[in-house]
């Protein structure tokens, strides 16, 4: 019974981890069918943000408070600079977005190891965030808790931007159809760059966070990637609340699988069921209705 | 100057002068060692040609051909183990690393790779009906372009990691230490010279093979279908068939090419099959140049090189390079070397641009 | 206008083609020698006649084993330069040829075969993952040349052209569940990453558990570099085992011990005991989430013997003050200085000669004095369980009864009969 | 003159949206019959309908065999062409290759992994009937806008697609490819059954034989051009403003 909860808090806070590092992407993914490979180093900057700024501020809750805000920044003006670099240029060429952001983030990977080094580096957990809580007989640990609801956070702030700012409006309308909103006169050059610099923040956003419980080094954001990807895909283009759902559920399935085999048939077995899902939902689990071709 | 190559005598010509360069120049100018090495880097080239195929062609972007070409250097290399054991045991007898890792039993889906002919149909049967499958599940829904090249990618890594898994296929370090290939010494100079010329009269008929389809009407098809999928369609052609064709034929290459890596290099292991070798495929071919015939084996090789002579002394700086290789390539050339040619012309005539960036 | 071949040329063409594919099937029935004949030996091409001789170090300088193996090359490196400080090996200098392993086992394969066919070199030192050296180990039995590989393994191996200068399983596992039964250790959880070290050495340890009456609650495993560990510490919470033997590689030690320390579990309570941690991977799990747990190694920075602090003052004056040692760059410190001591009394560089004078070679290390094995080609080796102090160092709070004779395959272990059999 | 296809009570709902109400239309061979409506009447909605890519309730019959539920590729075998809003041909193909192509779909396994040794005659009469003998080793890509509308319908002839389904066939083209346009649709219309989406009017009086006017997803009247020009909720709804837009685009 005990397990059964931990499982099922397992699901949940996996999902959100694997959401924190999607939202990002399904942002930019759905925005511009963009493939931003770079999004894993991105998730990797927010983590040595974090870094820096506990190197710098020296208390750990203060320091941690301090980089969410500036790994925001640093994850959004990487990923503006991308967008205005190389990505604004490709816009008609998804795929090789795709090879050239990793070319791009096997730089930044690089990079970091040439800064920081290869050996991961620590940042410490704040005092409030150690330990765990008692629910329903089974220790749930802080720092997931906390991930939880930075997630539900950013869900929140994100959906209440698309919906109630003039700027949200404009990037819906854009992914909506970006053509019909080319003529109503809103110029989507910007609204890209503006996506961009939102999906890229929350990716440092994510880094920031995660390293309450994983390592940073210069691979980490590599390891969040393809998990993120699939998340995205099952959710479908462009979709908040898809992502959500699948974020969810993909992390409740790894908990169940790895419950009952190993976790590295659980891998396997999440793709096998993301093929199959895409049989009966080609297009993801929510999908925007356009009245463009194919 | 270059539409001669285009003729058949031309097509000859070219291929003559291949034979006589791999044939005849490499194996005299080069040591053993280089030889070796030459050989392993043909193994890409095969790989390359396939992908350029199904992606310059085709328009798929396939990032998990590792999958593919895992199957068959894991295939060949069970055969090579047990062909190993039988030897120095009998027949039935355990491979060594089974018995290292207290396996005393031979697994039942072991047994048939003692047998050199069965070795050689599931090199060449399993990977292409597992690549139709997929394709047929993917494509016929319509699963395209970046989706169907994350897809693609995840497979990469969920394969890599399930072989991890197996103890039975030497876990995380693989199969290694072959003996005999099909009876032959594999530690003697003569023989694995005779491996070299192997991988490369593979890598001509691979070459010959993926010429014919792109110059047949299936090779027009294919492109028709890159360019505009639902145009075909609305044709009357089942457009997911010809993408499966393509994409069968790339991983029956890569396949191929990895059956023969295995005893030319002598280890398979996960990490050479998994996500990151996957797309250091991709590298090669859009270096080169993705739609045209040799380009994918002219960059295949050169990265190769390249790899080998700048990671020595700045293993660093070879990171760099690479990542730099992604951008400059596809950003500013995606035809890749292949297409400097028709860029300089182009430049030269200021005519506007006319083959897309396919 | 294409360029068109008048028909003879075409003709010409033709036979071209046809008589180069004749020549390459001709050279491929050419064949060499088959199962059960001799090959004739590779002659080795390594210079003794110059002032110098040359060695390779192998080791990963790019990718993800770069973190550790770079602090191996620099052991080398420094071993090399104090030898030649005092007079080299058998009065010739000796050179390091540097090759970079690149993380993948294929390039290990590549490079060794280079350093032996075209650098020449007399032996190569380096590897680090046991997929490495399985795929090196032919290339230096076909080319008969020496591998000295300096890092703890899973045994079950012995090449008569490879000398391990690490831990096999009895100088390190062994011991270490010693410890623990001595400890009073009733019962204990496993959790590792799904590859070959953790798996074997899981093995040994159930069939320990078996003949000395110790509980094994649960065995689990996570992908390499996995950071995912909520469902594995809830299981182990919940076992509540006496302790836990960890067997994680990398990375992963990083999520464990966090997820360890916030479920509440702490080294008093429910100690970790682990075989992959050292100095170098403290720092970035954190000292605050590993304070206090255990670690079984042959080597710490903190051991307190003359040779070792030479050998930690030597380093930290070549490399710098910041860096620390740990045991895998110890053994290949080692292994230079046991390569050089074997030459010197063969009296050759010859690989034979190697191989007939290395029994009973040894050194005084910074470990204590290791002797090499003729039989298995290990070195004998003092096992040290080592607590992970608030400095970010390891103390050594239990040692063995001088040094264990290396046994790789375990023979000399009633219950362990059933685990492997010789080769 | 033969009914070719009958379209019945065709519904077309996007989330409760219904883009195509009830829409009942017969295509006749010997006639070239214009939709015309205003934006979002549902006319192109209508023709991805019957072709397969909208999914659909009512019934769409071509010769006696119902339709509705086929693939796409399956319609398209029965005889049945469109063309899109923006012509699609396969840019780096040249204009031999398009129409190759558009002939073969039933062409074996065999006969595809082959070269082609000379062209079909069809496809060197559809290149002449066409006016693009000439352009035959041209990439598609490169020529004119409106030759690609051309070679777009000449792919459906070679394709011995019996009902035509074209969108905008003379949007962008200058006055004397309109009226080459025209005959043209006339003359593949001898045998076969055409309709043509279109916002010209005077391109519609010039060339039609029946008129379809849509709105907001539904017929609003059909029949000849004069009946239609004259009734009463057409002018009322719809002509007004599209004489209105077509003299914007006139001037624009």
């Amino acid at each position: 019974m005990d397990l059964l909860v931990g499982q099922l808090f397992t699901g949940l806070s996996t999902g959100s981890i694997l959401l924190l590092a999607a939202l990002g992407l399904s942002l930019t993914f759905g925005q511009m069918g963009v493939i931003n490979m770079a999004h894993g180093e991105f998730i990797m900057a927010g983590c040595y943000t974090a870094y820096v700024v506990q190197q710098v501020v020296g208390d750990a809750g203060a320091s941690l408070l301090i980089a969410l805000p500036i790994g925001f920044l640093v994850g959004g003006v990487m990923g503006l600079v991308l967008e205005a670099l190389l990505i604004r240029r490709l816009y008609h060429r998804p795929l090789d977005t795709l090879l050239v952001t990793f070319g791009v983030g096997l730089i930044l990977q690089q990079v970091a190891r040439d800064v920081f080094g290869a050996p991961a580096v620590n940042v410490s957990v704040p005092e409030a965030l150690r330990g765990g809580v008692d629910l329903l007989g089974v220790t749930v640990p802080k720092t997931r808790l906390f991930i939880m609801a930075l997630a539900i956070v950013a869900v929140t702030a994100v959906t209440l931007v698309l919906r109630f700012t003039p700027a949200g409006r404009r990037i819906r309308a854009v992914v909506g159809n970006r053509d019909l909103a080319e003529t109503a006169g809103i110029s989507s050059r910007t609204v890209d760059a503006g996506t961009f610099f939102i999906g890229s923040g929350l990716a440092g956003v994510a880094g920031v966070a995660l390293t309450l419980i994983g390592s940073t080094s210069p691979t980490t954001g590599q390891s969040y990637l393809v998990d993120a990807f699939l998340v995205v895909v099952a959710g479908g283009l462009g979709r908040i609340k898809g992502a959500v759902v699948a974020a969810v559920a993909l992390g409740a399935l790894q908990a169940v699988f790895e419950t009952y085999s190993t976790a590295s048939l659980a891998k396997v077995g999440v793709f096998i069921v993301i093929v199959v899902f895409l049989q009966l939902r080609p297009q993801g689990l929510f999908t925007l209705r356009t009245r463009s071709l194919a | 100057m270059f539409k001669f190559f285009g003729t058949r005598a031309g097509t000859w010509t070219g291929f003559a002068a291949a034979a006589l360069v791999l044939f005849g120049l490499a194996p005299l100018v080069m040591t053993g060692f280089r030889l070796g090495l030459l050989a392993q880097f043909l193994c890409y080239a095969i790989v390359a040609v396939g992908i350029g195929l199904a992606w310059g062609r085709g328009g798929m972007l396939t990032l998990g051909q590792g999958v593919f070409f895992g199957m068959g250097a894991y295939l060949m290399a069970m055969h090579l183990k047990m062909a190993d054991a039988e030897f120095r045991n009998g027949p039935g007898a355990v491979p060594d690393f089974m018995e290292l890792a207290g396996i005393r039993e031979l697994p039942a889906y072991w047994t048939p790779f003692s047998s050199a002919g069965f070795t050689i149909a599931a090199i060449l049967i399993l990977p292409t009906a597992f690549a139709v499958l997929l394709g047929l599940a993917v494509f016929k829904r319509r699963v395209k372009g970046a989706y169907f090249a994350i897809l693609s990618q995840a497979l990469a890594g969920a394969f890599a990691i399930l072989l991890i898994g197996q103890q039975s296929l030497g876990g995380f370090n693989g199969l290694s230490r072959f003996r005999y290939f099909f009876g032959y010494n594999l530690d003697d100079p003569v023989n694995q010279q005779m491996l070299y010329f192997i991988v490369a009269g593979v890598l001509l008929v691979v070459v010959a093979v993926s010429l014919q389809l792109r110059r047949s009407r299936y090779g027009e098809l294919l492109v028709a279908v890159r360019d505009a999928e639902e145009r075909v369609r609305f044709l009357g052609y089942d457009a997911a068939n010809v993408k499966v064709v393509a994409y069968a034929v790339a991983a029956l290459f890569a396949s191929i090419a990895g059956a023969v890596f295995v005893p030319i290099v002598g280890i398979i292991s996960p990490a050479s099959i998994g996500i990151v070798p996957s797309i250091m495929f991709i590298l090669g071919v859009a270096i080169g140049g993705r739609a045209s015939l040799v380009g994918p084996v002219v960059g295949a090789l050169a990265v190769a090189w390249a790899q080998t002579a700048l990671s020595e002394q700045f293993p660093s700086a070879w990171t760099y390079a690479q990542g730099l290789l992604f951008i400059l390539v596809i950003a500013l050339l995606p035809g890749g070397i292949a297409s400097i040619a028709s860029v300089a012309k182009r430049f030269q005539t200021k005519r506007t641009p006319v083959e897309a960036a396919a | 206008m294409p360029l068109r071949l008048k028909p003879k040329a075409r003709d010409l063409a033709r036979t071209f083609a046809a008589t180069a594919a004749i020549a390459g099937l001709v050279a491929t029935a050419a064949c060499g020698s088959r199962a059960g004949e001799e090959t004739a030996a590779t002659e080795s091409c390594v210079d003794t006649s110059g002032d110098t001789i040359k060695v390779g170090s192998l080791n990963s300088l790019s990718g993800t084993m770069a973190i550790s193996e770079t602090t191996v090359r620099d052991a080398i490196a420094l071993a090399v330069k104090e030898i030649n400080a005092a007079g080299g090996v058998q009065g010739k200098e000796v050179e390091i040829v540097a090759e970079d392993g690149a993380s993948e086992p294929t390039v290990f394969a590549e490079k060794a075969e280079k350093l032996i066919r075209e650098d020449c070199v007399a032996a190569v030192f380096g590897g680090w993952t046991s997929a490495s050296r399985k795929a090196m180990l032919p290339v230096f039995e076909d080319n008969d040349s020496l591998l000295y590989y300096p890092v703890q393994y899973e045994g079950l191996e012995a090449s008569e052209n490879i000398f391990y200068t690490g831990a096999t399983t009895n100088q390190q596992i062994i011991p270490a569940l010693d410890y623990l039964a001595e400890t009073g250790v009733k019962s204990i959880y496993l959790v590792g990453s799904d590859y070959v070290f953790p798996r074997t050495a899981n093995a040994i340890i159930n069939a320990y558990a078996e003949a000395h009456g110790i509980e094994v609650l649960g065995e689990d495993y996570v992908t390499l570099g996995s950071t995912e560990f909520s469902t594995i510490i809830n299981q182990v919470k919940s076992a509540d085992a006496d302790a836990v033997f960890n067997t994680l590689n990398g990375d992963s030690n990083v999520a464990f011990f966090r997820e360890y320390a916030n479920v509440g579990l702490t080294a008093e309570d429910m100690p970790v005991m682990s075989v992959s941690i050292a100095e170098e991977e403290v720092g970035g799990i954190g000292v605050e989430n590993i304070e206090g747990q255990l670690a079984a190694w042959n080597y710490y920075q903190t051991v307190d013997s003359p040779a070792n602090t030479t050998f930690v003052e030597a380093f930290k004056a070549e490399y710098g003050a910041d860096r620390v040692t740990s045991d895998p760059m110890e053994a290949a410190y080692n292994s230079v200085y046991l390569w050089a001591a074997t030459v010197e009394k063969a009296g050759s560089f010859a690989v034979e000669d190697v191989q007939a004078n290395a029994d009973g070679v040894s050194f005084d290390s910074p470990e204590g004095t290791v002797v090499i094995d003729g039989d298995n080609h290990h070195v004998t080796k003092t096992a040290r369980i080592g607590e992970i102090s608030a400095d970010g160092l390891l103390y050594t709070v239990w040692e063995s009864d001088g040094p264990i004779e290396p046994d790789p395959f375990l023979e000399g272990y009633d219950w362990a009969a059933d685990l492997a059999v010789t080769e | 003159m033969s009914v070719a296809l009958t379209c019945k009570n065709i519904e077309v709902d996007f989330d409760g949206f219904k883009a195509v109400a009830g829409v009942d239309l017969e295509l006749a061979r010997g006639e070239v019959h214009f939709l015309i409506g205003p934006n979002g009447a549902g006319k192109t909605t209508l023709v991805d309908a019957i072709t397969g890519l909208a999914k659909y309730s009512g019934s769409v019959v071509k010769d006696g065999e119902e339709l509705r539920g086929k693939k796409v590729h399956h319609i398209a075998r029965k005889g049945i062409g469109r063309t899109f809003q923006t012509a699609t041909v396969f840019e780096n193909l040249t204009v031999a290759q398009n129409l190759d192509i558009a002939a073969g779909a039933g062409r074996s396994p065999w006969t595809l992994l082959r070269r082609r040794r000379h062209l079909p005659q069809i496809v060197v009469d559809t290149m002449e009937r066409i006016g693009l003998k000439d352009q035959a080793e041209t990439p598609a890509g490169v020529l004119a806008h409106g030759q690609k509308q051309w070679l777009e319908i000449g792919m459906l002839l070679v394709g011995d697609a019996d009902v035509l389904l074209l969108d905008e066939p003379i949007a962008g083209m200058g006055h004397d490819e309109r009226e080459t346009t025209g005959l043209l649709l006339h003359d593949i219309a001898a045998d076969r059954a055409v309709a043509v989406v279109e916002h010209d009017m005077d391109f519609m009086r010039a060339f039609a034989s029946r008129v379809t006017v849509l709105h907001a997803g539904a017929v609003l009247a059909s029949g000849s051009v004069d009946d239609v020009s004259g009734d009463a909720r057409v002018q009322e709804v719809y002509l007004g403003t599209a004489t209105k837009e077509a003299a914007d685009a006139a001037t624009a």
